[in-house]
């Protein structure tokens, strides 16, 4: 029936990973897809850089697995080869896990917090327990960038380990509490609206961890490529990511400007 | 189990030894029955690949044989416990044909190797080796590697360590043979030596006869696994029953050579010039056979090859002579060296 | 699910195939060369050796990670694109093949200098003695240690994810772990394990079949 | 960043150290081992044997991350975490110490078998074999193939980041990688490989020092 | 450069070879000038760790000499590029000591590899080896690996690989010493063979004086790296200068032996019993000097030792013998000897 639609639209390869993956393998077999005409091909990549590489190069089309502030520091480092955003996503708070405290308030004194080792995640750790009272953190902390030095103030005197993101839940018999980060968090059968000690809102604050579809900046206007966005944001899709993610992955959709101010 | 009398060293019953290769099946050893009694010199002699390497390796376990059994210091080696086997091996000291030397120990590491495991303190260790050393001559070659050794040094080092543990029952496969003749005869009277002062039984492999004559008491002759005759030294030498022990005797002392020589040179032979081959085995060489003969039938006698020596006590061997008389005295001559109970033969 | 699981013993065994293919001549090569420039070797060369002998530290001490990275442009040049099964291919090449030359090297180190001297006074040219000695002397521990460095090559396979090479590993890494699907990973690492038995066995049985004593 | 910087200097080097000491002797024994239950061995032992090869082959085949995974109970059990650099100490030994064992029985068999032989017939128990013979005889080719071993530890330690192991690796990857700081990923390569020529030199020294022709 | 005659096939000038270790520093060879011309067969000896097998190698190069000049077939090895190098190499077979062969190539293989670079056909390779598997009678090994051969095989294989290129030149490393009698009589006639029909230069190593006397023309004689006396192998034995050569000589026929057996036995020594040893070199001794002595001066000989040979066409030889009679008699019997060219020493 879509066969010759799919005669002039080559196929769009998608880079994702963990829990994006699994709702793009979902979203390339869709009828939604199909009645869009879109021939879409899903790609594994398990690594952010090599994916962000992967994309600028023009190996994958289009990828879905960042948050924006992990798409501005890549497009800081790489002048030549930018990324651009395609639209928005969903957002999925972050979370602080722990297997021996109930509350904030009973970590104690010298407790070990595990943290991601990669930029924006860890960045984006750090606010979330300056948030929770924790910490504090320079006044000129980069939300993308920023490093357990940008530490200002540690009065519990915590200290950090930085882990792989995709180890958080294994982890959590081992430290006293770890931040992980939604998709991993489900991954590891932990809703973080009702398992975590302390989540993320929505706010201005954390709109940098809104995630995107990004491509590579020169196919910014491709038409195909931005039909993705409506595709995902389609009820049927939305209905499928709700359901099969029991509400942790939040439907934002807002214009690039938006993020851009 | 049948008692083995003490007398015997080492008894070997019904031996087969059998290779299987994918396509291939090699009898290396067949149905060989052996016994060196406590003190003996015995030599093993035949061709390459009669199966003489593979029969000693039988006697210390190294090869175990696909049937038989195995008796050495009358203890049932085949029956024995891997722990029990050690102890009986400790009595058995080996010369490898392939030396076998391990290259990352020096000369005297080498040599001080099997006295490891025997609790001597270090001082007595060195100081065996320092003997042992002095007794195969490579003292200034102490703490050299096997890689920086002629291929007879490397052999004397072999022999140093087969000594070392003071075994019991010595053997030997090869030796002596990448040795130079002055090596050879010293380690030959070593060998000699430890039997003599020590006891040593001795097995001794060998493709030298003279090593044979030398030194062994007993002989085995070995062809395609099998043992063709055996027996004291001497009486193989005097009466050799196989061709092949012939053929080793003959080969040993170049008669066949010799002979071929005569006739390409002396060609025209007759009833007054004839060539007799001797063959002495007692006491009547010392009697000066030919001196006596030559002057009493009047024939003029020529020695064209003479190979004698003593063996066993007993002086033996081969000459080739040329006699010249009348033909009455050649006949006198001939009958006179029969009498002298020398064999011989009248080749033309 | 099952024909992804299929897929993916297929992209491994593709990975491993033609990456040892490749890793196989260029550590054969290496490692031949460092034998024969090494001090007192058939062709000395001091200069030729260094470099060599450099070359492979080096390309050993980059974290395969990195190493994904900095071949990148090296990749799309090669096979036209950085990520996906054929993409993994030049950088399983290189992150094995350095591996595979020290193995070399070190088997072709206990071939008997006896008989390579045998040979060089039998007027052998180096690359008759290379061929007809060398390589064939040292099979048995040229298998050996290929298979060894197979078996190496198919745990590197696994660390391939990073760029899509999909195959077990990313099955077993990115669904069995990541999404504590226990029986996956167990799946896939179970395949895993039997490959490594094939080439065992038949690394063992080669080792048997071409040793001579 | 400086300090940061020499912290992951030491870590790599205590890491490669303490893995590489209990790998070498779990690797050794089990080496060994299978040197000497093999058929014709010392001690020929086919269950024993099979068991080995299997456990060796199993181990092998786990890729390390879900290693890191699998052994983390044991890694509880032993140092009292499943995070930070001691506790990469257990996957990194499980991780290498199967490839040591199999490179161990390697060098193992290019023992001349006339010496074992000859060893044999001079009474020596089967630990004073290993020991006095199959050890020291094979010295050198252990000592080639331990400076193979050390270096791929080197390159395992760069992939236990998932852990918060630290070290050159995780700096390398996470900060210098992850957060396109180049001269982080290069300087910590660079340490790596200076690393891994020191090891190399110290091998080769050691392989020219034990060698005896 | 210096023309070399075309007469000398191998030509080694003040070669030295030092091998250095951390510790010490071996002379192997010291300043050693050989000619070896074309068709000779030239033996060396010397014991154990005298720098034989150094010298030898230096021929083709597989020790670099430290000092000297080598030419062979009138090219000086010394200054070739490799690649011609090995033009000459495949003039020159090498039989070694330690066999040296592949161990994953059949017996057929190992004798087939010198071939395989000549651009010979499989069926044409084939041939040949199988004729020299019949040269060294190992037919049925054709197909059998060196871990399956006995020593002595593996020698026979070694042998028959030297020989496949049909080499100018060829130098053999104790080539006999692991054979039986047999083999090596069978090896020895083959060299002499191809030395004659081929006219293949041979360089020899050996430590067995019979292989010296049986094949060789030249020899030299080497102690401590250096060559201490060298010549016609008849000059050598019958005159030999040096203690080393004598030492060779003796106890290659055992004289020293003999004597002390005899001395041991026969005590009582007079005028009227006496002991001479006779040496024999020339046509003497086919006039019958013994029995025609003993029947003219009407003394007893009886002959307790005897060596006696042929060499390079003169029969040479040593006799020890016991001469009774009365004190005139003996003293015209030694006369007479010496008059006969017999040298003759009274021992008693
Ligand atoms: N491991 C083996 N596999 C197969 N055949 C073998 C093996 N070892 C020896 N043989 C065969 O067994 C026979 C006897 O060999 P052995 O080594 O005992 O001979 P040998 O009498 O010692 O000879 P030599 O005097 O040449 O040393 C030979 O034919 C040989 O080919
Ligand atoms: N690679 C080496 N390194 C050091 N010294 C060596 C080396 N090769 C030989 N030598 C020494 O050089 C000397 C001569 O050795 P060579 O092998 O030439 O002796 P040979 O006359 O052949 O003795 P044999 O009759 O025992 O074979 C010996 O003293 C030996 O120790
Ligand atoms: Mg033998
Ligand atoms: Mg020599």
């Amino acid at each position: 029936n879509s066969s010759k639609k799919s005669a002039e639209s080559a196929t769009i390869t998608v880079g994702s990973m963990n829990t994006d993956y699994q709702v793009w393998k979902h979203i390339a077999e869709s009828k939604e897809a199909k009645k869009l005409g879109l021939k879409i091909k899903v790609k594994s990549i398990t690594d952010g850089v090599q994916l962000n590489n992967a994309t600028a190069q023009g190996s994958v089309d289009v990828n879905a697995f960042q948050s924006w502030s992990y798409l501005e520091t890549y497009n800081k480092q790489h002048k030549k080869t930018k990324l651009a955003a395609l639209g928005t996503t969903y957002y999925e708070p972050m979370g602080l896990y722990s297997n021996k405290y109930k509350k904030v308030a009973e970590i104690p004194d010298g407790a070990t917090i595990a943290i991601a080792n990669n930029p924006s995640q860890a960045a984006r750790g750090l606010l979330l327990l300056q948030k929770a009272g924790l910490i504090t953190l320079k006044k000129n902390f980069d939300s993308a960038t920023g490093t357990t030095s940008d530490i200002n103030a540690n009065p519990k005197n915590l200290k950090f380990k930085e882990i792989d993101d995709t180890t958080g839940p294994r982890v959590l018999k081992s430290v006293d509490a770890v931040i992980i980060s939604n998709s991993v968090a489900f991954d590891g059968g932990l809703n973080v609206l009702k398992d975590s000690i302390y989540h993320e809102t929505i706010s201005k604050n954390t709109k940098d961890n809104i995630n995107v579809l990004a491509t590579a900046a020169k196919n910014k206007d491709n038409k195909a490529y931005q039909k993705l966005v409506k595709l995902f944001h389609s009820k049927a899709i939305q209905a499928y990511v709700n359901k099969k993610f029991s509400g942790t992955k939040v439907e934002v959709k807002k214009p690039v400007s938006y993020l851009e101010d | 189990m049948e008692k083995v009398g003490t007398m015997a060293s080492i008894v070997l019953k019904n031996i087969d030894v059998t290779f299987k290769n994918k396509a291939q099946t090699v009898n290396a050893v067949k149905n060989v029955s052996l016994e060196v009694e406590q003190g003996d010199i015995y030599g093993i002699i035949g061709y390459s690949g009669a199966g003489k390497s593979t029969l000693v390796r039988v006697i210390n376990l190294l090869q175990r044989p696909t049937n038989g059994t195995v008796i050495v210091e009358d203890q049932e080696l085949t029956k024995l416990k891997p722990q029990e086997l050690r102890q009986v091996r400790k009595k058995i000291g080996m010369i490898f044909q392939h030396f076998n030397l391990m290259k990352s120990r020096t000369v005297a590491g080498n040599i001080a190797y099997p006295l490891l495991a025997t609790g001597l303190s270090k001082a007595e260790i060195n100081a065996k080796v320092t003997r042992l050393l002095e007794l195969v001559d490579l003292s200034e070659y102490r703490d050299a590697y096997p890689s920086q050794l002629s291929g007879g040094q490397k052999q004397r080092v072999a022999i140093a360590r087969a000594l070392a543990n003071d075994p019991q029952v010595l053997i030997s496969d090869e030796a002596t043979s990448a040795l130079d003749p002055k090596t050879t005869k010293s380690i030959l009277e070593l060998l000699k030596k430890v039997n003599e002062q020590l006891k040593i039984t001795i097995v001794l492999i060998t493709h030298e006869m003279q090593v044979v004559k030398e030194i062994c008491h007993n002989v085995a002759v070995m062809e395609q696994g099998q043992i063709i005759e055996r027996g004291p030294v001497r009486e193989v030498f005097i009466n050799p029953k196989t061709a092949l022990a012939k053929d080793f005797i003959e080969t040993s002392v170049n008669i066949k050579k010799a002979l071929e020589r005569i006739e390409a040179k002396n060609s025209e032979w007759n009833s007054e010039k004839r060539l007799f081959l001797l063959q002495f085995a007692g006491e009547e060489t010392e009697d000066g056979a030919i001196s006596r003969i030559s002057k009493q039938t009047g024939v003029d006698i020529s020695i064209l090859f003479a190979d004698m020596d003593e063996l066993d006590g007993i002086t033996i061997g081969y000459t080739i002579i040329k006699v010249s008389g009348e033909k009455a005295a050649i006949e006198a001559a001939y009958n006179s060296f029969k009498a002298a109970k020398i064999k011989v033969e009248t080749l033309k | 699910m099952k024909t992804e699981f299929i897929d993916a013993i297929y992209q491994t065994i593709y990975m491993t195939v033609v990456s040892a293919l490749f890793a196989g001549i260029l550590g054969l090569l290496t490692g031949v060369a460092l034998v024969i420039t090494q001090e007192g070797g058939l062709a000395e060369d001091k200069l030729l050796y260094n470099i060599l002998d450099k070359v492979v530290n080096l390309l050993r001490s980059v974290p395969f990670i990195i190493l994904l990275a900095v071949i990148s442009p090296l990749t799309v040049f090669l096979v036209g694109t950085s990520v996906g099964t054929t993409a993994a291919l030049v950088p399983l090449v290189f992150g094995i093949f350095p591996f595979y030359a020290r193995q070399i090297q070190a088997a072709l180190l206990t071939v008997d200098a006896g008989v390579i001297e045998a040979a060089e006074s039998m007027d052998s040219s180096n690359l008759e003695i290379i061929f007809r000695v060398y390589l064939r002397e040292g099979l048995t521990e040229i298998i050996r240690t290929s298979t060894i460095t197979v078996i190496s090559l198919i745990g590197l396979t696994t660390m391939a994810g990073a760029i899509g090479s999909g195959g077990l590993g990313d099955v077993a890494i990115s669904i069995g772990y990541a999404r504590y699907e226990n029986d996956i990973t167990l799946a896939a690492t179970l395949v895993i394990l039997i490959m490594v038995f094939v080439v065992q066995i038949v690394g063992d049985l080669l080792v048997k079949l071409t040793e001579r004593g």
